[in-house]
């Protein structure tokens, strides 16, 4: 033990405050904010919640380890609502929750997880449904019939991507052959340049990256190759200044609309619940300029059908390789 | 045309050196003696720069030289021989030689510096140094890497050259070489200062001698104006002054002088704690033989190139008794005496008091009573970063623990006790063995020797670098270990040692023991010519 | 040139650098662990500034110049205060590797990070830092055992006691070795942002500073080894990938060990070139009688 | 590296070398001794400080935070308790091979793998009984690092492969492993990350208090002083200084140096694994991606700033957990960039270090001046 003197000094020092039910909340990144990347699209929703009145405060490149101590941390430093950008960290989220119910907590998971606690929401990234879109939108570009997607850890939802993609071809009815590699880091773009490099070498003409910053990586390996000639495409950002003239698009996540929606429920009372984010709330792949009018429509279509329930996406987390 | 004024160093609390003069003047060989931890190698490592002096100037020739590294000493034309020699073991002798001086000249053909090799050359044919350039020092014995040490110094262009004990670690015929060289060196213009324990060579060698005892300048004197006996008397100090002290000091004091009959006088003389006190007796007393305590089979160790390195050694000994192994160095003595002690792997048969030891580990034969005095302390005798105290209970840090627990305050009682018994200088029980000087080192590995109750004792070489107050006491204990019942094996490069202990004298000769004497019958001409193979 | 051997060269540049700056100064027994910081200071500053200079050559020499400036307070702190150089060493780690993201956040900002140009091709479809790389390697190996000065840095790195002993300058001699490493480590910092992914980012070392230390022991710190080893890990690295690419039935995670396996396979049976500088990691005080 | 021997009393008179100075004194010189740490920590801050207000925020809210962050309420408390346990183990992991001379740079990979190795026996039996799986699974983690770090050992006796090679390289090895475990044998489906399924309820720790600190903290704490006073007392503490000190001499006094080396590994790769399974027991309830941080670093860190010493190690890592886990939150209260805790952390470290050595020289120009004026007194005395 560690002296049995002190009863808990900080957890109600918050809600004692002014009357209003102004929000005080705390964010955790996993990464940089100024990653331009999953991260810095936290940070933007976290920005727009302030903006529309909240308190905000936050932490950036917390490692998993270290996340209990700094949800604790925040609890203790008087935060209404706790927000875990990133699936990685909705267990000690979960725990942190359940020893803190009188504080609201927001956490990301993909599916729906098992003893949710009574103050935890979830946001359901359901990265399978964008995949879809993504998969038609490969096999469309791809001249070659050979698709190369670079992954950075080979996780479920990663598998989920892939099986998503190749519905996606069945259901459009093409041959397109989807090369799935994994360069066991989300962020080391050299890693990521050489896998896309020999992808290219084996006869992909499309690289689909579904990387954080590693997909620099992605970008560096059209270096040489003239414009027209294979087209690579990102996720979570617009990423058409980093990328180049091979840029086909990007499988874009905004936060602003799923985070504000649910704060509004808590603020309304609501303090469990399940975000679904997809092309409707939030997602959309943003097609570049120089891509053929023809795929662009196709992805529309896809992206609509998936919304419209048109088309049922398969969740499947089958392993691959 | 040297001359060292007013030098005073500390180590935190140890004051190495107190106000010292030191002079040296044109060509001529200076003795510098003095008892272990006298303060010599301290002097000579403050003249070349190594040690910062606390206070004290340094003139050459008459102008104040300020000397705050080597480079500045090498410049000012000082050349050093360090005690424990200075290489870089993976280059080769030209490389070792030429290192740090400007422009060596290193040709591309065997990475050996070409002019350089002619000057190396050059200088070892001036001055009786052979060396191989190419070789590589590692691979080189003892005695030809303090050759490599001089050249380093001559090729610097040294007109002062310093060289501390060098002839610890020579032959007898080395040791003449040496002193040849030393004699060219001085020819041509040069100046000596030669630190050592031995007064046989200095009385040999040396112009002048300056004596020094505990930090502080003693006594200059001329070669013509003293005797041996005087210079022993005067590097033991006040306390020879009385009777008792003075003759137990004696034989050590003939050992150090190096009396050619010292054979016979150990015959004629029979010294305090002699063989007779002993219960073996060895040959003097051959009524009353009991068997054998330690004996030793066949014992071989192999050799790299199948040539053994220790060949077939079968030897008896009874309690009591000191068996001396003279030899040359590098006929296979540290495998001989490694062999012995097991800690190295050999065939054959070697008991102590019927348990067969060959093969055991050395733990085994340590618990047995075999207890190895190692000939370089440096490398092989102790812990340098760990305490005195550390380095008493190594060795026996099995068998005095208690449920794996080693005692320490007991163990520092005991070192505290050994400290004062064996004189060991140093400011404290805790104090790194590595800090002390070489004498006192040896000391603390004699202390945790005879602090084992040794029934097989082997000290190879145990008073190379002691003084003559150090070398007596370890003879002292030895026969006192003897008359206990120890068997004891001195292996020892230096023939008065073996002679003046030995009850039986046997000679190590490329890896085999030839001849055998019994006390009195060994005469230094009959094992100098089994040790130069050319007897028996 | 094929593929493979492109991108085993473009994969060895970094670890050649790093390793020859770590083989530099640990033959002058200055055991520099900073590297992982490095080369992150080294992609930082090498991004930055050829983004603002508009140029690859200036970012790099700036590049090499922050790496200099880390590694001369590494030298000086183990030389002249003798501090303990795996300390040291993993504070800068940790300075290095946070003054590159706060230099990158702060330069930079939020925005998305502009791409700098890539280095442009030289000859063999190769860019001009691989010459560079390579020719470091040659240039190092004829320094070390054909000059004087090679000679004088092997000895403070092998006896600095002696060297010492005999008028070498230990201090000063570690002083510029370990700077002029450490610049070394972060120019192979600078290669990746201009090579691999056109930005800075901070997972773009990814652990390739451990993996140059470990290559400069796999090279038993000597310039050609270390030019043989990095070459034989960047090509079990493509080799992997390549196996990954086109499917060997095995899961990639096996796959992916191939290099560090293979690595210590190979020194299994390469016993005699495992060296290691007798005085590598360990401080040198003239008036101390124990050795290390 | 020992402190054992180098850090004993300074005594001038060899007679009192046995007797240890009185209670009060070792207080006040402890007391001492504690300044110029204090002054180093203080002088990072000061420069860090300035760095803060000049890039807009203000340095005394980060402060604040570091170093009250651990002491203000339990739970901080806790929090720095839970990291304390693995910074321990990884800097003993570190520093009893290096008594031995050894650098072992494998903790990482060691304590990866006692995650593993604990993680699997915590899915595949959860139903045992507590009684049964929970020592299950520490032991388990414990003997997986151990073999990890065995085949360095081995690699090392036999091939005489450096152990700092073997242990990198081994570590990179041992993130695939971790990898294919948590993202392919016993992967948890909705977690965004490498996560492993959960444990068993039986394979948790059990907490004490409120907010619960697992009870690995005492298993840590418990083997933290058997360490102590093993290396302090013991023979085989003892043997392995020795070899790390001189391993010639040791061979020939009968020491199995190859052996004890070989331990060292071994032993340290079994902590830095029982590291891993209290991580898993206690804290994650299953292993991770990125669950190893950086405890290798900073133990590392700590076993050195200990110079080796195991009595000194917990209370240095003790040291470390507070700034840790108050840098960690210096962001979200104050606003200053992360980075900046790195830069602290760096800067503290290399005063620390300059510290020392001030007052090193500081202490040895005050008793050089003291032994001169001795030394001028007696002189005047003679005269
Ligand atoms: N570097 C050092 N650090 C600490 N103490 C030292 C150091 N060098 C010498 N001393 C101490 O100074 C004293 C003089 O030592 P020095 O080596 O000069 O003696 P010496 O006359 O050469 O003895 P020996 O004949 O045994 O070699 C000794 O007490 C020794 O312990
Ligand atoms: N006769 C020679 N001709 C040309 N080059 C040589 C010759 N001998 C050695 N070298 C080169 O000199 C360098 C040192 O050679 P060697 O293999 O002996 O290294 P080493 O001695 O083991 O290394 P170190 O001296 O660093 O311990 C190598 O690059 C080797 O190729
Ligand atoms: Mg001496
Ligand atoms: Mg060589």
């Amino acid at each position: 033990g560690c002296g049995g003197s002190g009863d808990d000094a900080g957890t109600d020092s918050g809600s004692g405050g002014d009357g209003a039910k102004k929000q005080v909340i705390a964010a955790i990144f996993s990464g940089p904010t100024n990653d331009a990347d999953y991260n810095a699209v936290g940070l933007k929703a976290l920005k727009a919640a302030e903006s529309a009145g909240a308190k905000i405060s936050f932490s950036e490149k917390v490692a998993v380890p270290d996340v209990e101590a700094r949800l604790t941390e925040a609890v203790g430093d008087g935060a209404t609502v706790v927000w875990t950008h990133g699936s990685q960290f909705y267990d000690a989220t979960a725990k942190v929750a359940k020893n803190n119910p009188d504080v609201n907590f927001i956490a990301e998971y993909d599916g729906v997880p098992k003893d949710q606690p009574a103050n935890v929401w979830t946001i359901d990234r359901q990265f399978h449904l964008g995949f879809y879109g993504m998969g038609v939108f490969a096999s469309k570009l791809s001249k070659t019939g050979t698709v190369g997607y670079v992954g950075g850890l080979s996780l479920p939802f990663s598998m989920a991507e892939v099986h998503a993609m190749e519905q996606a071809i069945t259901d459009t009815g093409a041959s397109t052959k989807i090369k799935p590699v994994w360069t066991g880091d989300f962020n080391d773009a050299a890693k990521a340049q050489q896998f896309s490099t020999q992808l290219l070498g084996q006869g992909a003409d499309v690289i689909v990256g579904s990387l954080n910053v590693g997909s620099t990586g992605t970008f560096q390996a059209f270096e040489g190759r003239a414009e027209g000639d294979g087209w690579v495409t990102a996720k979570y950002t617009d990423k058409a200044a980093a990328a180049g003239k091979h840029y086909a698009g990007s499988l874009e996540y905004d936060f602003d609309k799923p985070l504000a929606d649910v704060l509004g429920k808590i603020g309304s009372g609501e303090e469990k619940g399940n975000y679904l984010l997809g092309f409707d709330t939030g997602v959309t792949i943003k097609v570049a300029d120089g891509v053929p009018a023809d795929v662009k429509a196709a992805v529309d279509k896809a992206m609509n059908d998936v919304k419209s329930g048109a088309v049922k996406v398969k969740l499947d987390t089958a392993k691959i390789g | 045309m040297l001359q060292m004024s007013g030098i005073r160093k500390t180590f935190g609390p140890v004051v190495a050196l107190d106000g010292v003069d030191f002079t040296v003047a044109d060509r001529e060989i200076h003795g510098l003696l003095g008892g272990n931890g006298a303060g010599k190698t301290t002097l000579m490592n403050v003249l070349y720069g190594l040690y910062a002096p606390d206070a004290g100037t340094v003139s050459i020739d008459g102008s104040a030289v300020d000397i705050q590294s080597p480079k500045d000493a090498i410049a000012a034309g000082i050349g050093m021989v360090h005690q424990n020699f200075l290489q870089v073991d993976v280059f080769t002798v030209a490389e070792n030689i030429v290192l740090g001086t400007d422009s060596t000249g290193l040709t591309a053909a065997d990475g050996s510096p070409q002019t350089a090799t002619q000057r190396i050359t050059e200088l070892s044919e001036r001055f009786g140094l052979s060396v191989d350039p190419s070789a590589r020092v590692a691979d080189l014995p003892v005695g030809v890497r303090q050759r490599v040490e001089i050249l380093k110094a001559l090729y610097r262009g040294a007109k002062v050259l310093v060289l501390d004990e060098p002839t610890t670690n020579l032959t007898p015929q080395e040791v003449d070489d040496l002193f040849s060289s030393m004699r060219a060196i001085v020819d041509d213009g040069m100046s000596v200062v030669l630190i050592t324990h031995k007064i046989r060579e200095t009385m040999e060698v040396c112009d002048r001698m300056t004596v020094m005892r505990d930090g502080r300048w003693i006594a200059t004197v001329d070669k013509a104006d003293t005797t041996a006996d005087d210079l022993a008397s005067t590097m033991i100090g006040e306390v020879a002054g009385s009777d008792a002290d003075a003759a137990a000091l004696a034989e050590a004091a003939q050992v150090a002088l190096g009396e050619e009959d010292l054979g016979e006088a150990s015959l004629t003389h029979p010294l305090p704690g002699a063989s007779e006190a002993r219960p073996g007796g060895g040959a003097a007393d051959p009524v009353a033989q009991p068997p054998a305590r330690v004996t030793v089979r066949g014992l071989t160790v192999a050799g790299p190139g199948g040539k053994p390195l220790v060949d077939d050694v079968t030897l008896d000994l009874r309690p009591g008794e000191i068996l001396g192994i003279a030899g040359v160095a590098g006929n296979g003595q540290g495998e001989l005496a490694e062999a012995l002690t097991g800690t190295r792997t050999a065939s054959g048969s070697l008991t102590v008091d019927g348990d067969e030891l060959v093969g055991r580990p050395t733990a085994t034969w340590l618990r047995s009573g075999v207890v190895y005095v190692p000939e370089d302390r440096q490398r092989d005798g102790i812990l340098p970063g760990a305490g005195i105290t550390e380095n008493l209970v190594l060795g026996s840090h099995r068998t005095r623990a208690k449920a794996g627990m080693i005692n320490w305050r007991a163990a520092r009682a005991e070192a505290v006790e050994a400290i004062k018994e064996f004189s060991v200088k140093t400011p404290s029980a805790a104090t790194a063995c590595g800090q002390l000087s070489g004498g006192n080192i040896q000391r603390v590995i004699l202390a945790r020797a005879f602090a084992h109750n040794p029934k097989l004792l082997l000290l190879h070489n145990p008073t190379r670098g002691l003084d003559i107050r150090s070398t007596q006491f370890v003879y002292d204990r030895v026969r006192n270990a003897a008359a206990q019942g120890c068997v004891v094996i001195v292996i020892s490069e230096d023939l008065d040692e073996v002679l003046a202990l030995a009850d039986r004298v046997t000679v190590a000769y490329s890896g085999r023991l030839v001849g055998e004497f019994p006390r009195g019958e060994a005469n230094p001409y009959d094992l100098g010519r089994l040790m130069t193979g050319v007897g028996a | 040139m094929s593929e493979f051997l492109t991108l085993t060269i473009t994969a060895m540049v970094p670890f050649l650098f790093v390793a020859q700056g770590t083989m530099l100064s640990g033959r002058a027994g200055i055991f520099n662990v900073a590297q992982e910081g490095l080369m992150l200071l080294g992609a930082a500053v090498g991004y930055i500034i050829s983004l603002k200079a508009g140029g690859n050559v200036v970012g790099i020499i700036a590049a090499a110049l922050a790496g200099a400036v880390v590694g001369f307070i590494l030298s000086w702190a183990t030389t002249s205060l003798r501090l303990d150089q795996f300390v040291v060493g993993l504070a800068l780690f940790f300075l290095a590797g946070g003054t590159a993201s706060l230099l990158y956040r702060v330069v930079i900002g939020n925005d998305e990070p502009p791409r700098i140009a890539p280095l442009p091709e030289l000859i063999l479809g190769q860019d001009a830092m691989v010459f560079v790389a390579l020719a470091l390697s040659g240039f190092l190996w004829w320094w070390l055992y054909r000059t004087d000065a090679g000679m004088r840095l092997r000895s403070v790195g092998e006896n600095p006691k002696a060297a010492d002993s005999l008028g070498i300058n230990v201090a000063r001699t570690r002083m510029w070795a370990g700077t002029v490493g450490a610049a070394l480590m972060a120019v192979g910092g600078a290669y990746l942002p201009m090579v691999f992914s056109g930005v800075y980012a901070d997972g773009i070392v990814a652990g390739r500073g451990w993996l140059a230390i470990a290559l400069a022991f796999f090279g038993g710190w000597r310039p050609q080894y270390i030019l043989a080893g990095s070459a034989f890990f960047a090509a079990m690295e493509v080799l992997a990938q390549r196996a990954q690419v086109s499917g060997v039935g095995i899961p990639h995670q096996f796959v992916s060990m191939l290099p560090y396996i293979a690595t210590l396979a190979v020194m299994v049976f390469a016993l005699r070139w495992a060296l290691v500088p007798q005085f590598l990691g360990k401080n040198y005080d003239r008036e101390s009688r124990i050795v290390g | 590296m020992s402190t054992d021997v180098t850090q004993a009393p300074e005594a001038t008179d060899v007679t009192d070398v046995a007797a240890a100075p009185p209670l009060a004194q070792r207080a006040r010189s402890l007391a001492f001794a504690a300044i110029p740490y204090a002054v180093a920590v203080l002088a990072a801050f000061v420069v860090v400080a300035v760095l803060i207000t000049v890039l807009g925020h203000d340095p005394v809210a980060a402060f604040r935070a570091v170093l009250t962050n651990s002491f203000r309420n339990q739970t901080g408390m806790v929090q720095t308790l839970h990291k304390w346990a693995p910074l321990t183990l990884l800097a003993l992991a570190f520093a009893i091979p290096l008594g031995a001379g050894r650098f072992n740079i494998g903790g990482e990979g060691q304590m990866i793998l006692g995650t593993v190795g604990a993680a699997a026996v915590g899915i595949t039996m959860s139903d045992l009984p507590m009684v049964i799986l929970l020592p299950l699974v520490l032991v388990v983690g414990t003997l997986a690092g151990a073999v990890w770090s065995a085949i360095s050992a081995w690699l090392m006796e036999s091939f005489k492969i450096n152990e700092i090679l073997s242990t990198v390289l081994l570590n990179f090895v041992s993130f695939e492993v971790l990898d294919y475990v948590a993202s392919v044998v016993w992967s948890d489906p909705g977690a965004g990350g490498a996560v492993t399924l959960p444990i068993g309820e039986g394979a948790v720790l059990p907490g004490i208090g409120r907010p619960p600190m697992h009870t690995g903290v005492l298993l840590v704490l418990l083997v933290s002083v058997v360490a102590a006073v093993m290396a302090k007392r013991s023979v085989a503490g003892f043997e392995l200084r020795a070899v790390g000190l001189n391993e010639r001499a040791s061979k020939l006094h009968g020491i199995r140096t190859g052996r004890v080396a070989v331990t060292s590994m071994i032993v340290a790769g079994a902590l830095a694994g029982l590291a891993g399974a209290i991580e898993v027991a206690g804290v994650h309830q299953r292993t991770l991606e990125g669950i190893q941080s950086n405890f290798l670093l900073l133990g590392i860190i700590i076993g050195l700033i200990a110079r080796g010493s195991l009595t000194a190690v917990p209370f240095v890592a003790f040291g470390i957990a507070v700034l840790e886990v108050g840098a960690g939150s210096m962001q979200r209260v104050s606003g200053a960039p992360v980075e900046i805790v790195l830069i602290l952390e760096g800067l503290i470290l290399l005063f620390l270090l300059m510290s020392d050595v001030a007052t090193e020289r500081w202490r040895r120009a005050r008793q050089a001046r003291a032994s001169r004026a001795k030394s001028q007194l007696t002189k005047g005395a003679v005269a």
